[in-house]
């Protein structure tokens, strides 16, 4: 099971979770990651969020991620969904589900898409609050993430 | 040849272009040949391409690198890097 | 937001998530893990899943693998919820949740979780099925996995 | 001294008790004493603690060593490597 979605709508968790543990009754293990608008940038208070895309290499891009996920762990399904538009704060941003036998493949498989998503999706944050507005500039960090799953293990 | 161009994010209010259709001289059709010919448009264009900042780019939906190749009737996009997640 | 329960009924996803992200408005990532009865060992069908635990000692073990986490991450909310008694297939065994302001810290501290808790705290699983019944072995990859936690970063 | 003894999962039905309160002898005062002392008791004890199988042991709620020692009106638990999660 393969679930990618790329909507201005919010999400169910409870939803998700129920599908996706209803696609792959040999499951024993699920891991999730939910990305949230922090109400706050510093000190400054944020009242929204923009998220910016381009529609077309969006899908390709979360596939492709979903798509190499699935060549390194034996995954039963993997569940992606990302918002765009204008959300709040403490909206949910990103949802990313991973299902497998065991643990160590779920928890591997969720970080991974998260970090390739981070630096290959293309989705772009403006912030607006207290503050004014302005782009999120992209971490370093998000970078070396990435870099670390091409290492020998 | 004759290309589309999109521009997202920080970019597209700095150019003030979302998309436009461009004609190109013959000799370009590499990614760092378009940033210098867009470049030549003025002051703004020449800092976006010329200046401190991270212009990504991708060819029709897939990102690549400066020496990347396009062809006619391609669809070329330029953005900051990418702070999705 | 500390929140630990050993419980024999199930717990809801959806509340859960509600209730960690309403008390941690500041985090931007959330981490769960979800352990399940696998419906099949090997080929043969799993009909019941059995969790014994040593009450009292359970509930020390997850406070203080809890409290390790906090220690080690930057964590604003933390929610372990374990089973216990009689479990048909695919019921929902485990819950971790860990919310942080960023994915890194949330991540880590959620794989922490779940490698200390499969290694130190006083579960028992035994599994009834096609099979007969048995209870089930500790795995040697668990000890490992936690062991790697103790190795230079 | 007195203490509690407590037993789990398969060591609880190898053993047929799942507690019971022992009076020990002077010298039985750490937990590979007791393990010594509880195989004494026949062929079933004999092969749990001396046989091939991980015996794990808890005072007072929290894991232990075989050296560890206990004292009057401790709590006891042996039980095998834990299978939670």
């Amino acid at each position: 099971m393969r679930r990618v979605l790329v909507q201005a709508a919010d999400f169910s968790y409870a939803d998700e979770m129920q599908t996706i543990q209803q696609a792959c009754p040999q499951a024993g293990a699920i891991t999730s990651f939910v990305g949230l608008v922090r109400d706050q940038v510093g000190e400054a208070r944020l009242s929204q969020m923009v998220i910016e895309h381009y529609p077309g290499m969006t899908e390709k891009a979360l596939h492709a991620i979903v798509e190499q996920a699935n060549v390194r762990w034996p995954l039963l399904g993997v569940t992606l969904i990302h918002r765009t538009g204008v959300l709040p704060a403490n909206a949910q941003i990103v949802l990313v589900m991973t299902a497998s036998l065991h643990r160590q493949a779920a928890f591997d498989a969720c970080a991974f898409i998260m970090d390739y998503l981070k630096t290959e999706a293309p989705f772009w944050k403006k912030e607006i609050g207290e503050f004014g507005e302005h782009w999120v500039e992209a971490r370093a960090s998000d970078e070396t993430a990435k870099q670390q799953w091409n290492q020998p293990q | 040849m004759k290309i589309t161009v999109l521009y997202f994010a920080r970019i597209k209010e700095v150019v003030n272009y979302s998309s436009e259709i461009v004609e190109l001289p013959a000799q370009v059709e590499t990614i760092i040949a378009l940033k210098a010919w867009l470049a030549k448009r003025g002051e703004v264009w020449q800092q976006l391409f010329h200046g401190s900042g991270v212009v990504r780019a991708a060819i029709n939906h897939a990102l690549v690198d400066d020496m990347a190749t396009f062809e006619e009737d391609d669809e070329v996009a330029f953005f900051p890097p990418v702070t999705g997640g």
